[in-house]
C-alpha cells in the first residue's frame, strides 16, 4: 500500500498519529534535530539530515525507573514502576537508524534474559522509517553503505517514507504499518508512477556510496582479535582520545547502562541510566580493581566490542554507520578510520 | 596580515624533527590528519617517521595541554601552543602537574580559528582573545600586533544586564539540555581529578542521571573548581555535542576572580593559583 | 501563615560555634530558622554543601568563621574569604539572589553579633521569599 | 512490568549473622524468602552468584556460599568492600542486624560444571575470602544423596592467618570425616596453631594431587591463581580439567548492561565460571 501527502501538510499527518498516541519525531533544537515527544503537530520538522543524538531512547530513554521506595520503610513497600504505554508512533527514522533497532532487539530481547522495558516498548511502537535524499551527497562522517546498509532501505520499518519533490510518499511495510496507515485520514493514494518511483528510489539507494568500501565482517572480527594484545597500535590510536562520553551516548547501538539509587531525604528511585565504556568508573570494582585503567584499553575495548566481541557474540556488527560518533567527537575521532587502519595492520 | 598556516605547519615539522632527532624530547604533541581536511586531529608525534602527518590548520582547535598530564611525570615533552593553551601550559606548571623543564613550548601566535563544527570563525567571545603565547620556547611564525585587541569579557555584558530571574531561567535552559558525556570536563585542561567529584559515590554529589538537579550540581561545582584556573580557551563549549555555552559562565567567573584578587589564570609561571593563594590585606568587600 | 524561612548555618568550631554558645548561655533571643552545622574551620566548607543545601531546599545560608588573622589554623578562613566570595558570585550568576547567602566573621567572644547577625539574616530572608530555584522538587 | 522482571529484586530477611573471622570484616548473611513463590523459583547450582539489594546503596553481586541442600535459606558471605571507593552495600549490610529485610536477585551466572565433575576426583584450592562459592560446592557434593556421584574429593585451603579461616566449624567437620581429604594451611600461624604454615602453591605442590581422571577448581586472590596453575601444570592438569570463577564489576547481572565483558563473553552470563582452556581463547583483558 503506497500513500502520500505533502510536505507542507505533515502537521495534518501528525495531528492525526498526535491523537492515536505518543508521537515522537525530530524536532529542531539549538544544537541540531533530536527525537523529541511532539506535544504540537506543529514542531514536526523534515528539514533535517539526521538527529544529533540516535532515537534509541524512544526505547532505551537515557533514564528508566525501575522502583521506587523509601529508605524508612520495609523493602516490601517498595514500589515496582509501572510502565503505562498509549501507542508510540516514532516518525522520520533514517534507514541506518532502522537497523540499529534490530541490532539492539538481539541484544536486549532475542538472547538470554529479557529486558522487559525495552521489549513493551518496542512492541508499542509504529516505526516510520524515512529514505535519505538521494540528490544530496552523503554527511563526510556518514559509511552507512560500508555496512550494507542501503540509503534508502525500508527493511525494519513498519512504514517507510521518501520524499518526492514536495511530497512524501509512504508504504506501508508490515501488517502493522499497513493497519495503521490505512486508517490514515489525511493521506492520499499514490499513483502507478510514484509507486515506480519509490521502488526504484530503494534500488537507488542500495548503490548510494558513502565512504569506504564494503568490508567482511568476518575478516575484521577476525583481525581486531588479533591485535588486541598489540598495545602500542591502540596507544597510537588513543592518543586523541579525550575518553569522554560523547560518541557513545549519540550512538544507536549502545546499550551500556549502570543502575544508580537516587535518594534524596528518604524516598528514592532505582534507575538504569546510560553509562559509557569509556568512563574511568565503569569497570572500577569495589574491591578497586579497576581492569581498564588506561584510555587506549576503554578505546579499544569500544572498538572490539562494536567490530568483533559483538560479531563473536551476536553475528552482526554493532555499528550502523550513522557517523553520529565521529561527528560529535571532539577531537574527530572516526571510528571507521580505526578499523581501516587495524585491516591496513 | 594574515595567517599564514601552511608556514606554521612547515616549521612545526622541522622544529619536531630536529627536537626528537636531538633526542631532547621523546614527544611532540602536535596536530594530526583527521578523517577529513577540515577534522584535524590531536596528534602525539613518537617517531621522525610520524612527522609527514603534522597539520596544521585553522581547524586545529584543540588545546593540546589537555594531554600533558596523561605522561608519566618527567617525560621531556615538545608541545604546540596557541596562545590560549599556552596559558593552560603555564597554570599546570603553576599547579605543579608538570615541570617546566621538562617542556619544550612551541608557541603559535595565531588568530582566525574556526570550529570544526560549525565553521564559525573562534575570537574574543568564545576564547580568551589572544594573540600570542604567553610562554614559549620556540615561536613558529612571527608575533602578530596590530590585530584589534578585544576584552574577552564583552561577551557577558548582555548577561550581565539580565535579571536575575532571567539568568535562572537562560542557566536551567542551558544546563538542563546536558547529557552528561563529560566531554567538557574531559577536554578541559584543568580538569585532571581522578576520580572527578561527580563520580564519587560517597559523598555522593550529585545524581548521576541528567536531569536539573544533577547537572546543576555538576555544572556548578565544576564553574567553581575551575575558578582562578580556567584560562578561557573555550574547548569545552566545543567539545560539548549539545552545544551548551559553558564558555559564558567560565569568563563570567574568571572576571570577577581577576577583578578581586588581580591575577587572570596562566599569565605567569610565577603566580599561584588565585584560589589557593591568599592575601592578608583581602578585602572583605569581596564577600559583599 | 507567615513564611518561616530554613536557614542552614555552618559555623566554625573556634569561633562562631563557640560565639553561639555563648548566645545561648547570655540568653540571648536570635530566631529558630537557624539550623547550625559546625565545622572545624570556614575554609573546610566545600562550596558543593551550600549548592547541595540550596538544592535540599534551605532559604539561606550563613558561613561563620573566626576574624581574617584569627584563624585557630592561622590562615584557613583567609583561603575560605577568597573561595566563598567566588561561591557568591556564582550563585548570583546563576540567579540566586546574593542576599541568601552571607558570610561573617564573628568570634567566640561575639554572642551579641551572632544573635544579631541570624536576626538581620533571617529577616533579610524572609523578605526574598521562598527558595524555589535550586530547590528539588 | 513488576512480575517476571530481572531487574525487580525478591524480598527476603536475614535470619542469621554470623562473624566469619577475627578482623570482623567478613560476615555470612542467611536469607530467607519472604514470599514463597520467590523461593520456589530459586532453583541454583554451586558457583552461581545474586544480587543483594539495599535500597538507598545500590546492589552487590555475591557468590552463593550455601548449597542448595540446605533447604529454607541462602547464605552469603559478605567482606566490608572499600579500598577506593567505599562498598556502599557491604557497608550497609555490615551495619545491618538480624530481621533486617533486603533484596534479592538472581540466582544469576553459570555454576561449577557439576555434571562435568560427575565421576571425577575433584581438588578443590581455596584461598581467603574466596573460598565462599568452593564451600558450596564441597558442601553439595558432600550431601549423603550426592557424594556417590564424585570421586575423590580433596580440599587445600589456605588463609592468610589462622583467623582469617572462614567456616571453621565446617572444616573441621570435613577433616573428620574420610570420604573428603582436607589440608587448611596458613601463610603464618599464631601460637595456638597446630596446622600447616606455608602458601597455598607451595602446599599443592606437596599435596600432589593426581591428575589422573581428576579436575582442579581453584579459586583465590589472582596472586594465589598466578601462582598456583603452574604447580597443576607441571602435576599434569590439562586446561580444561582446571576450572576458576571470574571476578568483574557487575551491574545488572543478566548480561545486559555491558560492563563485564572479558571479550567476547559477559562474566555475569555466560561466566563467572570458566575453564582455563576457554580462558585461553578470551583476550587478557581483566
Amino acid at each position: 500500500m503506497l500513500k502520500k501527502t505533502a510536505i507542507q501538510k505533515i502537521s495534518d499527518l501528525a495531528a492525526e498519529l498526535l491523537a492515536k498516541g505518543t508521537l515522537i519525531a525530530p524536532v529542531k533544537e539549538s544544537a541540531g534535530f533530536n527525537f523529541r515527544e511532539i506535544s504540537d503537530s506543529g514542531q514536526v520538522d523534515f528539514s533535517f539530515y539526521n538527529t544529533l543524538m540516535s532515537p534509541k531512547s524512544a526505547f532505551f530513554p537515557q533514564t528508566e525507573d525501575f522502583v521506587r521506595y523509601d529508605k524508612n520503610k520495609s523493602v516490601l513497600d517498595a514500589q515496582c514502576v509501572d510502565l503505562n504505554l498509549k501507542p508510540i508512533f516514532l516518525f522520520g527514522v533514517r534507514p541506518c537508524d532502522v537497523k540499529s533497532f534490530e541490532i539492539m532487539d538481539i541484544h536486549f530481547s532475542g538472547t538470554g534474559a529479557v529486558d522487559p522495558y525495552w521489549k513493551k516498548r518496542r512492541e508499542a511502537t509504529t516505526i516510520f522509517g524515512y529514505a535519505f535524499d538521494l540528490k544530496t551527497p552523503a554527511d563526510s562522517a556518514d559509511f552507512y553503505s560500508t555496512l550494507n546498509i542501503g540509503a534508502a532501505d525500508p527493511e525494519g520499518s513498519d512504514i517507510f517514507m521518501m520524499k518526492k519533490g514536495d511530497g512524501l510518499l509512504l508504504k506501508a511495510i508490515t501488517p502493522k504499518g499497513e493497519n495503521l496507515l490505512s486508517s490514515l485520514g489525511s493521506l492520499t493514494e499514490a499513483s502507478a508512477d510514484e509507486i515506480k518511483y519509490f521502488d526504484d528510489t530503494v534500488a537507488a539507494g542500495r548503490s548510494f556510496k558513502t565512504r569506504f568500501t564494503c568490508v567482511d565482517d568476518k575478516v575484521i572480527a577476525k583481525k581486531l582479535e588479533d591485535l588486541f594484545h598489540k598495545t602500542e597500535f591502540w596507544e597510537k590510536i588513543s592518543d586523541a582520545c579525550l575518553s569522554c562520553g560523547a560518541c557513545t551516548f549519540v550512538c544507536p547501538t549502545c546499550y551500556c547502562f549502570d543502575i544508580c539509587d537516587e535518594t534524596l531525604f528518604a524516598a528514592g528511585v532505582r534507575r538504569r541510566v546510560w553509562d559509557s565504556c569509556m568512563f574511568t568508573d565503569f569497570t572500577m570494582e569495589a574491591s578497586g580493581h579497576n581492569p581498564r585503567t588506561k584510555v587506549y584499553q576503554r578505546l579499544r575495548q569500544k572498538i572490539c566490542h562494536k567490530y568483533s566481541f559483538h560479531i563473536r557474540k551476536y553475528g552482526v556488527i554493532s555499528c550502523v554507520g550513522c557517523g553520529r560518533c565521529t561527528r560529535s567527537c571532539p577531537v574527530n575521532i572516526d571510528i571507521f578510520s580505526i578499523v581501516d587502519q587495524a585491516l591496513k595492520e | 596580515m594574515s595567517i599564514n598556516f601552511k608556514q606554521i605547519e612547515d616549521k612545526l615539522k622541522t622544529e619536531a624533527r630536529k627536537l626528537l632527532e636531538e633526542g631532547k624530547v621523546s614527544i611532540v604533541l602536535a596536530y594530526g590528519k583527521g578523517y577529513d581536511e577540515k577534522k584535524p586531529m590531536p596528534y602525539v608525534v613518537r617517531k621522525t617517521s610520524d612527522i609527514e602527518n603534522i597539520v596544521f590548520n585553522e581547524y586545529c582547535t584543540a588545546n593540546m595541554a589537555r594531554y600533558l598530564v596523561r605522561y608519566p611525570r618527567g617525560t621531556k615533552i615538545a608541545i604546540a601552543v596557541k596562545p590560549a593553551d599556552s596559558r593552560a601550559v603555564v597554570q599546570l606548571i603553576q599547579e605543579e602537574k608538570v615541570k617546566r623543564e621538562d617542556l619544550i613550548v612551541l608557541g603559535i601566535p595565531v588568530y582566525g580559528m574556526k570550529n570544526f563544527k560549525t565553521g564559525e570563525t573562534i575570537d574574543s567571545k568564545t576564547t580568551c582573545g589572544i594573540y600570542n603565547p604567553v610562554l614559549y620556547d620556540i615561536l613558529l611564525g612571527e608575533e602578530v600586533h596590530g590585530q584589534p585587541v578585544v576584552s574577552p569579557y564583552d561577551v557577558l555584558v548582555d548577561y550581565e544586564k539580565m535579571d536575575k530571574d532571567g539568568r535562572w531561567t537562560f542557566w536551567k535552559k542551558e544546563l538542563d539540555r546536558c547529557i552528561r558525556c563529560y566531554a567538557c570536563r574531559k577536554a578541559c585542561p584543568m580538569c585532571y581529578c581522578d576520580p572527578c567529584f561527580i563520580d564519587q559515590n560517597k559523598p555522593k554529589w550529585g545524581e548521576k542521571s541528567p536531569e536539573s538537579q544533577g547537572n546543576l550540581m555538576y555544572h556548578l561545582t565544576r564553574f567553581h573548581h575551575l575558578a582562578g584556573r580556567c584560562i578561557d580557551c573555550g574547548e569545552c563549549s566545543r567539545a560539548c555535542p549539545v552545544d551548551i555555552p559553558l564558555y559564558l559562565f567560565h569568563k563570567k567567573v574568571a572576571k570577577e576572580c581577576e577583578e578581586m584578587f588581580g591575577q587572570a589564570a596562566g599569565m605567569k609561571i610565577e603566580d599561584k593559583p588565585a584560589l589557593v593563594n591568599f592575601r592578608v590585606e583581602d578585602s572583605d568587600k569581596i564577600l559583599e | 501563615m507567615e513564611f518561616e524561612p530554613k536557614i542552614l548555618g555552618i559555623a566554625c568550631n573556634w569561633c562562631t560555634y563557640t560565639g553561639a554558645d555563648l548566645a545561648g548561655t547570655t540568653r540571648l533571643q536570635y530566631p529558630q530558622n537557624l539550623r547550625v552545622v559546625r565545622v572545624m574551620c570556614s575554609s573546610r566548607i566545600n562550596p558543593s554543601f551550600i549548592f547541595r543545601a540550596f538544592q535540599l531546599g534551605a532559604d539561606g545560608v550563613l558561613v561563620g568563621g573566626c576574624h581574617p588573622g584569627d584563624c585557630h589554623y592561622n590562615t584557613g578562613n583567609l583561603y575560605a574569604r577568597r573561595r566563598l566570595a567566588v561561591t557568591r558570585k556564582i550563585l548570583e550568576f546563576a540567579g540566586i539572589e546574593p542576599g541568601r547567602f552571607r558570610v561573617e566573621w564573628i568570634s567566640a567572644s561575639e554572642g551579641n553579633k551572632f544573635a544579631e547577625v541570624v536576626r538581620e539574616f533571617t529577616e533579610q530572608v524572609k523578605n526574598l521569599g521562598p527558595q524555589t530555584k535550586f530547590k528539588i522538587k | 512490568m513488576c512480575s517476571n522482571n530481572p531487574y525487580i529484586p525478591m524480598p527476603v530477611e536475614i535470619i542469621k549473622i554470623i562473624d566469619e573471622v577475627d578482623t570482623h570484616d567478613i560476615k555470612s548473611f542467611r536469607l530467607k524468602f519472604l514470599n514463597k513463590e520467590d523461593e520456589a523459583k530459586f532453583k541454583y547450582l554451586p558457583g552461581q552468584f545474586s544480587e543483594l539489594s539495599v535500597y538507598g546503596k545500590g546492589e552487590s553481586p555475591i557468590g552463593i556460599a550455601s548449597s542448595p541442600t540446605e533447604e529454607g535459606y541462602v547464605e552469603f558471605t559478605v567482606q566490608r568492600a572499600g579500598a577506593i571507593q567505599p562498598g556502599l552495600v557491604t557497608a550497609a549490610l555490615h551495619d545491618m542486624d538480624e530481621g533486617a529485610k533486603i533484596g534479592l536477585r538472581g540466582p544469576l551466572g553459570n555454576s561449577w560444571p557439576i555434571e562435568f565433575l560427575e565421576k571425577k576426583n575433584i581438588v578443590v584450592v581455596g584461598g581467603g575470602f574466596a573460598f565462599t562459592t568452593l564451600r558450596s560446592l564441597i558442601n553439595y557434593m558432600l550431601h549423603k544423596d550426592n557424594r556417590s556421584r564424585f570421586g575423590e574429593i580433596t580440599v587445600i585451603y589456605g588463609a592468610r592467618t589462622p583467623g582469617l579461616l572462614l567456616y571453621k566449624d565446617e572444616l573441621a567437620a570435613w577433616k573428620k570425616r574420610d570420604d573428603i581429604k582436607t589440608i587448611i594451611t596458613v601463610d603464618k600461624g599464631d601460637g595456638t596453631w597446630k596446622g600447616r604454615e606455608g602458601f597455598v602453591p607451595a602446599v599443592c605442590k606437596d599435596v600432589a594431587p593426581s591428575p589422573k581422571n581428576a579436575v582442579a577448581v581453584i579459586c583465590g586472590p589472582p596472586i594465589m591463581i598466578k601462582f598456583t596453575l603452574p604447580v597443576f601444570f607441571d602435576l599434569g592438569f590439562s586446561k580444561g580439567n582446571i576450572f576458576t570463577s571470574l571476578e568483574m564489576r557487575m551491574k545488572c547481572g543478566i548480561g545486559k548492561c555491558g560492563r563485564c565483558n572479558v571479550g567476547y563473553k559477559y562474566v555475569c552470563s555466560d561466566g563467572p565460571v570458566f575453564s582455563l582452556a576457554e580462558l585461553d581463547e578470551l583476550p587478557r583483558d581483566f
